[in-house]
């Protein structure tokens, strides 16, 4: 059984107890424990199931890299599936339940799979399930998605806080073991700005575990005292919990800092993402042990070897009390040793090489451990947990010579290096055969900005395997990246190290060499996804050599450790059954991030009210206090309606478009654009920007106007006002203002660079309010100060002045057929200016209207929309706008994409209005068709609606469209097609439906 | 996630207070031209994998375009040069050649 | 104009570090050639500066001026004083080529003061505002969120922020969520 | 070829699965073929599995310069979907979308198209405005979809907020028999069925130079050596322009990153797709469980298959407001791939200026749902000179203005 040893661990504080749950027990650890020890330490050795076969799976591994130990964590707002139990620090009231298994984790129905796996090799979901094709959809998918994932789906929101913070380094360092924090030391020591993160909650990594010694001191009190000069050098900065998460180009890295997991009491963000510029990035990540695939490698108990040792020292947990080691490397033999002096039984260690010699076989065989040279594991037994071993030769098929009985087998396979950072941004490695590891290739980083390297690796993660050189290599890759961001190294001793003496290691692929397939269908390369070696060697023989085939083929390293443990292993196994070299068959690709980062943090605080900006007017709080029910256009949000109790929002628009157009309606047309262009040029430029003329528009006169884009589409519409000499003031739509402002100064910096005009968007400097209706004189004559008669004011003519005390410009403008005008008022006055006009209008009959009367309104007197008449592919042609399309201008931007033998086709559909025949409303959308079919089958059409509307001024549906030849149609009744494959009758008529002389605006 | 200098307003400025805003140097064509230099000016790219010439605006910043020189296949910049210009100033050039010996890129190399 | 109104009314949020909207100000965009002499003199008049070299700015309580960019000045003023220091502008500039608006109500003008108010602005905004990088006299034109912003430094604790009016709250919300949620202990 | 079955497995799983043939043999390059397809991915091999299904030829190969299916085709978030607005693009995505409702028989190979629904939400009037339009214009063309009212989004989709403060869920496009579908087994199952046609899939072998003789194409140059033609497909996504260039002609398309990302596998939770272009987000969750998340691309040119961060930041800020509760998943894997992107958005199905070459890209961000119907098109473009399913995306509409836009009823090609 696994248990908690005498010895108090490193990490943990013996004297405080903290209280958990797993799968509803009510259990006991220590702080300072992960989830994992805590678990082991209450015997808890099985914690999930796998994904494929739903076979028991324990803990392997100690950090980042475990595969199995995923459980939900956490219930209601806290909810959280998949959390990695290894790197989960225990807190008090921890909740955490397993995953993947029903009806509970002892008895799952689904380890029936593991019964047929014989049936389900790498991708037996490509050989079946095809026939009858109905059942994928209904009965086999439903079934396979049930039992796949993993984690519970979450059901609430989350109310924790994230956040982001930008940060800009001359050198970060990612890994805080020893060379991570030799480099930082280095680096900070030459003046470069620094940051060092580490993703663990202690410093040191391996280091503190096994314990070399360094410059004379125990490597626990090098990396105290390491730590403590870098937190006195204030040019560096130093983080716990925080990893170095994904490394992008020209030297931007994300570290994924987890500040309250641990401790969920705490206040303030539960999760930070440093988005980080460096100038040079030193990857000081360590190297993840790898498995030994063997049969029965995935049986709970079967635990790497460096991560048995971890539990051993820094939890006090022994994960058996009789323990197998297995191994191809010295580093293994400390896992044996240290056990041994806590007082726990080694039967044995296997080692499959034919001999070895070091410091640490001589010190395991002191101790009385037997050794076995040359010899592997032919068979785990046990179901739920590890039950014995048995031997056999490593040279063999597998005949078993002897079985050991034990409750762990610690295994090492030798070390990969950590490469992901180093990779993500196009860093290459190089195959190391001696050590039997992709490394980090020197000759060729990743490259930055400037076409130079920008990351150097340094320590375990660049191949180094032993004290005295990782310590070394950390300090030189400080200096050269610190050197390399632009600053002078200092003199300073490099560290020393002191190693006990290792053999080399032999590469182990498969154990034994010559497995039958039986045993290698039970070797696991992916305890996750329930890879096993079977599956490459089946993947290869069926053609899918390419590594990415492979692990597409079989999902090895598609987890959610995403190969971490089974990578190398895999690519090996791949390698072997093509007869081609590891190198050869390549690695698949590294992409961010290492391991998970949460989706909230990515969010950061754009959430809930801060998800996006939303724009406001001066008035928005008088419209929010009004019943607006509103439309978001772009990232304004206006009025589509005020809606009084006891309304729907249809009476609401029906409501406001018969006082308008009887009484007094008040429009909020802040949010209009208003682009200020002021120079010599300025007329030259603006006759260029519109289709139609804009230089010879006198001073005090407004003209209505059209912009393309260069590609001859209709873009904006606008008033256009001509304030004095050299300046005109243009309107452009509300989604337009930031847009056209971009077009113009496109124009006038890449293009026309010489002409001398200055453009100013001062949209947001007004509060624009639109006075319409046949009362519209009288308000503003009662508020008094300007004379607005139709003598002094008419028609398309603005004037200054003064209006109840406001400065105010006032446009005698309109888009509703009505008198109508619309006054610029400071939009600090705005709302000021509102009220007294609601005040002042009130006898008159005053009410606000929002957008959808606006575009009632506009509809009724046949005036186009941008966006509506509208789509990107309209030219002003087609809306019948040629009086508005300048002939005498040589040039304007969009003419010559107008010439365009489509664009001048007489078969483009035109604008008309259309009447329904019996008065009902058009749908949104619908088209008119016409006889037959198109080449592929599809209904023929001859036009479209663009705007269709219930007019409560005539009481009848109308609506405007695009008709073939439609002007030339007038009176001709056509079709438009329903959804519901009905059609609705409309006849071709003029589009101004309402007031076609222009009476009532003319006043 | 690039970084581009800024030459109007010296900021070393992060990708999100940029805009890319397409391919440098384009001749315009107006009223009156051919189909195909029409044609060519609004569509045809060079969408080299190598040097490229790019149009970027310092849109958060100080609101003005300026010219990248950058190579499509690696994300390295050569340099960055003011909009006003029509065609890549020589010290760009000699920066390309320096990197990229033999580099071509429409009329320009 | 008695009827004026700051976009937020000087709305507080107070704490450890607090935002302030900072009630109107005067602002006008003012273009043109910013070595015309007759530029530099009438910012100087306006001001009392000089024009500031490329990202920077000065200022003295409501006055002071920023360079927005090669042919742009922003110029403070008092609220009340804009009309007529643009009248002063286009005295003073009348035959050059020019542009001078009043855009003290289309901005949102912010203070962030506290101990960690440098590290709210770094939350929100992909500059370096390390002490070294960015200092009192700097200029910064950047996104705070997801809006474009501007603002430099008056004492070391102190930000002053410009924004558009309509992202006003918005960007005021977002600096006060940042501030609440504590320093992060990198200045 | 050996057929794939229950029965089949059965039969292997007695014999150690030892049985199992290649699914696709290594041939080396002829000397000379009728056709050549440069480009293994999901397109090319469905213009060479119709040049012989359909056509009977089959003196075809493929040539690929990676491995099969390593491109886009592998890349992308997998939607099947064919509600789109103009009639040519609705008439070519909805014959791929029926021809994936076969595949699996088809090719004998489980492809697992998985016609789970896909809704396209409105969340603002333009929107609705554009989706409705879009329903019309379906009716017509033969696309079965339908407008659908928020509660009844809610209903197929129960994560999802619809009354999100910012932007309130105001319906949806739907269509009932979009999905998604396996993206490799959609390669590797046209691969299989070619190599079972007598075709040469040829991996790791680039095309160097393209060879003509008075304005015809005669052959290509290789990593392995030069192979003659009659015919030529270039049909290779984001490396286009590199691959016309050596035919000496030039595309109008642009290389950009899109950008993807998954998160850890989770329990069935979504069983539709949700696409929501007004925050610029689309969502569906895999049969493993991942929630499969797409992105947007960068504005600037580039071939290195990485994109910028900002782009992921946006595309989850906008999901974890729209479905709340992925807010404490994690993001398990991103990813960029190179996409060809036209001036009008949609793709080029096109004979070329050199006689015998043609050229099949510029599918931007929607390549993978198109793939059926597209190497139907393109087959049949290739083998009788025309096809009204390519008619309109001839790559000479831009000189005539002819564009077909699809943004113009807000739906983003994705």
């Amino acid at each position: 059984m696994s248990t908690r040893l005498a010895n108090a661990g490193r990490l943990v504080n013996k004297n405080k107890a903290v209280s958990f749950t797993f799968n509803g027990k009510n259990l006991r650890g220590f702080e300072g424990d992960t989830l994992a020890s805590a678990l082991l330490a209450n015997d808890q050795m099985m914690v999930g199931r796998s994904f494929k076969y739903h076979r028991p799976r324990g803990v392997v591994a100690s950090g980042a890299e475990e595969p199995n130990g995923l459980v939900n964590l956490g219930k209601d707002n806290t909810f959280e599936p998949n959390q990695r139990i290894t790197t989960t620090e225990l807190f008090d009231g921890l909740t955490a339940t397993s995953q993947n298994h029903w009806p509970s984790l002892e008895f799952d129905v689904g380890v029936i799979n593991t019964y047929f796996s014989r049936f389900m090799p790498a991708g037996f979901y490509y050989k079946m399930f095809i026939h009858p094709r109905p059942f994928w959809k209904h009965i086999y998918e439903p079934m396979i998605r049930q039992a796949a994932g993993l984690g519970k789906a979450p059901k609430d929101r989350d109310t924790d806080t994230y956040e982001h913070f930008n940060a800009s380094f001359d050198v970060m360092v990612v890994g805080g073991g020893i060379a991570g924090l030799a480099a930082a030391h280095s680096a900070g020591q030459s003046g470069a700005r620094v940051m060092l993160v580490e993703q663990t909650a202690d410093w040191g990594g391996r280091a503190v575990v096994d314990m070399p010694s360094i410059d004379g001191k125990t490597a626990q009190d090098w990396v105290a005292d390491t730590v403590q000069a870098l937190e006195n050098m204030p040019n560096v900065t130093i983080r716990l919990r925080t990893q170095g998460s994904g490394v992008y180009d020209h030297g931007y890295v994300l570290a994924y800092e987890r500040l309250t997991d641990h401790a969920p009491e705490n206040d303030g963000p539960r999760h930070r993402l440093w988005r980080i510029r460096a100038k040079q990035i030193v990857t000081a990540t360590g190297a993840i042990e790898r498995p030994l695939s063997f049969a029965g490698n995935d049986i709970p108990g079967v635990v790497l070897a460096a991560a048995v040792r971890d539990y051993a020292i820094n939890f006090g947990v022994s994960v058996g009390d009789r323990t197998v080691v297995v191994t191809n490397n010295d580093d293994a033999y400390r896992t044996a040793i240290t056990l041994k002096k806590a007082g726990l039984d080694i039967p044995a260690i296997i080692d499959a090489r034919t001999s070895a010699e070091g410091d640490l076989i001589d010190e395991a065989k002191a101790l009385g451990i037997r050794v076995e040279f040359g010899k592997g594991i032919a068979k785990v037994k046990g179901g739920k947990r590890v039950t014995g071993v048995a031997i056999c030769n490593q040279a063999g098929e597998g005949a078993v010579i002897e079985e050991i009985s034990c409750d762990c087998v610690a295994m090492s396979g030798g070390w990969s290096p950590v490469v992901h950072l180093w990779s993500h941004c196009g860093g290459k490695l190089i195959w190391d055969a001696d050590q039997a590891m992709f490394r980090p290739d020197p000759e060729k980083p990743p490259l930055g900005a400037d076409g130079a390297g920008f990351v150097v690796t340094a320590g375990v993660a660049n191949g180094h395997l032993f004290t005295a050189e990782v310590i070394a290599d950390g300090f030189a890759a400080g200096r050269s990246a610190a050197k390399a961001a632009g600053f002078k190294a200092k003199a300073a001793q490099a560290p020393m190290g002191e190693d006990a003496h290792e053999g080399p290691l032999a590469p182990v692929w498969l154990m034994p060499q010559g497995a039958s397939h039986a045993l290698r269908s039970k070797a696991w390369l992916d305890f996750q996804n329930d890879v096993k070696v079977s599956d490459v060697q089946l993947a290869a023989q069926e053609g899918y050599e390419s590594v990415e085939h492979a692990k597409r083929y079989t999902t090895i390293g598609m987890a959610t450790d995403q190969g971490k443990l089974s990578n190398i292993n895999g690519l090996a196994t791949l390698a072997k059954s093509l007869n081609a070299e590891i190198p050869n068959v390549g690695t698949t690709t590294f992409r961010p991030p290492y391991t998970p980062i949460s989706m909230s943090v990515i969010a950061g605080v754009a959430k809930n009210e801060l998800f996006q900006p939303i724009r406001k007017t001066p008035m928005s709080d008088w419209h929010t206090a009004n019943g607006a029910d509103y439309e978001p256009v772009g990232q304004w949000r206006r009025p589509y309606a005020y809606v009084r109790s006891g309304e729907t929002v249809h009476d609401a628009v029906n409501r406001e478009v018969v006082n308008t157009r009887e009484k007094l309606g008040l429009l909020d047309a802040s949010t209009l654009g208003k682009l200020v262009v002021k120079g010599p040029d300025a007329g030259k430029f603006l006759d260029m920007m519109y289709t139609n003329m804009m230089s010879n528009l006198a001073v005090g006169k407004c003209r209505y106007g059209l912009m393309c884009s260069e590609n001859g589409f209709l873009s904006d519409d606008g008033v256009v006002a001509r304030i004095d000499e050299d300046t005109w003031l243009c309107h452009t739509t509300t989604g337009g203002a930031e847009r056209i402002h971009a077009w113009m100064e496109d124009w006038l910096q890449c293009e026309w660079w010489d002409w001398k005009v200055y453009v100013a968007n001062v949209t947001e400097q007004w509060a624009q309010v639109a006075v319409v209706g046949p009362n519209a004189r009288k308000v503003l004559e009662k508020l008094g100060g300007m004379d607005v008669s139709k003598e002094t004011l008419p028609f398309m003519q603005w004037a200054d002045g003064t209006l109840g005390g406001f400065d105010a410009r006032v446009y005698r403008i309109s888009f509703s057929g009505e008198l109508s005008y619309e006054i610029a008022v400071p939009a600090s006055q705005g709302r000021a200016f509102w009220d007294a006009l609601l005040a002042a209008g009130e006898e008159f009959g005053a009410m606000p209207y929002g957008t959808e009367a606006l575009h009632i309104m506009r509809a009724e007197k046949g005036f186009i929309m941008i966006g509506d008449e509208t789509d990107g592919t309209v030219i002003p042609q087609d809306l019948n706008l040629q009086w508005a399309i300048s002939k005498k201008k040589e040039d304007f931007l969009g003419k010559r994409a107008q010439e365009r033998s489509h664009m001048a086709d007489p078969n483009r559909w035109k604008l008309v209005g259309l009447e329904t025949v019996d008065g009902s409303v058009i749908p949104d959308g619908a088209y008119a068709i016409a006889e037959g079919t198109n080449a592929n089958g599809q209904r023929n059409t001859q036009g479209r609606v663009t705007s269709t509307y219930y007019s409560p001024t005539l009481k009848r549906g109308i609506a405007m469209g695009l008709v073939l030849h439609g002007p030339d149609r007038m009176g001709e009744v056509i079709e438009f097609n329903k959804v519901d494959g009905t059609t609705v009758q409309a006849k071709i008529v003029d589009q101004v439906f309402y007031d076609k002389d222009g009476e009532k605006q003319n006043v | 996630m690039l970084t581009l200098h800024c030459p109007n307003c010296g900021v070393h400025a992060d990708e999100t207070d940029l805009h890319a805003e397409g391919e440098a140097h384009l001749k315009r064509f107006a009223s009156g031209s051919s189909d195909d230099d029409f044609h060519d000016y609004m569509f045809q790219r060079q969408n080299p994998k190598g040097v490229h010439f790019e149009r970027w605006k310092h849109v958060y910043g100080c609101g003005k375009y300026f010219l990248a020189a950058r190579c499509t296949a690696t994300l390295e910049v050569f340099g960055t040069y003011s909009a006003q210009t029509h065609e890549p100033p020589q010290a760009i050039k000699d920066a390309i050649t320096a990197k990229r010996p033999g580099w071509s890129w429409g009329d320009f190399s | 104009m008695s009827n004026a109104v700051s976009t937020l009314n000087g709305k507080v949020a107070s704490g450890e570090v607090t935002i302030r909207e900072g009630g109107l100000r005067g602002m006008i965009t003012f273009r043109g050639d910013l070595s015309n002499a007759k530029l530099k003199s009438v910012c100087k008049t306006l001001t009392g500066f000089g024009v500031p070299e490329m990202g920077k700015a000065t200022s003295n309580g409501d006055k002071g001026v920023a360079w927005m960019s090669p042919d742009e000045l922003l110029i403070l003023v008092p609220h009340a004083q804009t009309n007529d220091a643009i009248a002063a502008i286009e005295k003073a500039m009348k035959g050059q080529h020019h542009l001078a608006k009043n855009v003290s109500d289309a901005r949102t003008h912010l203070t962030v003061q506290g101990s960690f108010a440098r590290e709210v602005i770094a939350k929100l905004a992909p500059a370096d505002l390390h002490p070294d990088h960015f200092q009192i006299g700097d200029f910064r034109r950047t996104r705070l969120g997801q809006v474009a912003a501007a603002f430099w430094m008056t004492d070391a604790e102190t930000f002053e922020v410009i924004c558009f009016r309509s992202v006003g709250e918005y960007a005021f919300d977002l600096l006060a969520a940042s501030a609440k949620a504590g320093p992060v202990g990198r200045f | 070829m050996k057929k794939y079955s229950a029965f089949a497995i059965a039969r292997e799983a007695f014999r150690q699965h030892t049985g199992w043939e290649r699914a696709w043999a290594r041939p080396e390059p002829k000397k000379k073929y009728d056709v050549i397809i440069v480009g293994a991915g999901g397109h090319g091999l469905a213009t060479a599995y119709h040049l012989g299904k359909n056509y009977g030829i089959t003196n075809v190969a493929v040539i690929e310069k990676g491995w099969l299916g390593g491109g886009n085709t592998g890349r992308n978030t997998t939607i099947i979907r064919s509600n789109y607005l103009q009639d040519s693009s609705a008439a070519i995505y909805e014959k791929a979308r029926s021809l994936y409702e076969t595949m699996s028989q088809d090719l004998n190979y489980n492809v697992m198209f998985s016609p789970r629904g896909v809704i396209m939400l409105a969340q603002t009037q333009s929107e609705i405005r554009g989706y409705q339009r879009t329903a019309h214009a379906n009716a017509l063309q033969g696309v079965k979809t339908e407008w659908i009212s928020p509660q009844r989004v809610k209903e197929l989709v129960p994560i999802m907020n619809i009354d999100g403060p910012r932007y309130p869920v105001l319906g949806g496009l739907y269509q009932a028999r979009g999905g998604t579908a396996r993206h490799d087994a959609v390669a590797w199952g046209y691969a299989r069925a070619c190599s079972d046609m007598g075709m040469d899939i040829i991996q790791q072998c680039e095309v160097t130079g393209v060879r003509t003789n008075l304005g015809k194409v005669v052959g290509v140059d290789t990593t392995k050596g030069p192979i003659d033609c009659d015919k030529l497909g270039m049909v290779v996504a984001g490396h286009a322009s590199v691959l016309a260039q050596k035919a000496g002609f030039r595309l109008p398309i642009e290389s950009v990153a899109l950008q993807a990302l998954v998160s850890e596998p989770i329990k069935p939770c979504m069983d539709v797709v949700v696409m929501a272009n007004t925050v610029h987000g689309y969502m569906s969750q895999s049969d493993k469980g991942e929630m499969v998340i797409g992105g947007g691309t960068d504005g600037y040119n580039n071939y290195t298959q990485r994109g910028s961060f900002h782009h992921i930041e946006e595309t989850v800020r906008a999901l974890v407001e729209t479905f709340p509760m992925i807010a404490r998943l994690k993001m398990l894997r991103q990813w960029g791939g190179i996409v060809d992107v036209t001036g009008d958005r949609s793709p080029i199905l096109s004979k070329t200026p050199v006689e015998g070459i043609f050229v099949n890209c510029g599918w931007g961000t929607g390549g993978f749902k198109a793939i059926p119907g597209s190497g139907w098109a393109m087959a049949e473009l290739m083998a009788k000179g025309q096809s009204p399913l390519t008619e309109e995306f001839n790559m000479f509409r831009f000189r005539e203005g002819k564009f077909i836009d699809e943004s113009v009823a807000a739906g983003v090609a994705h």
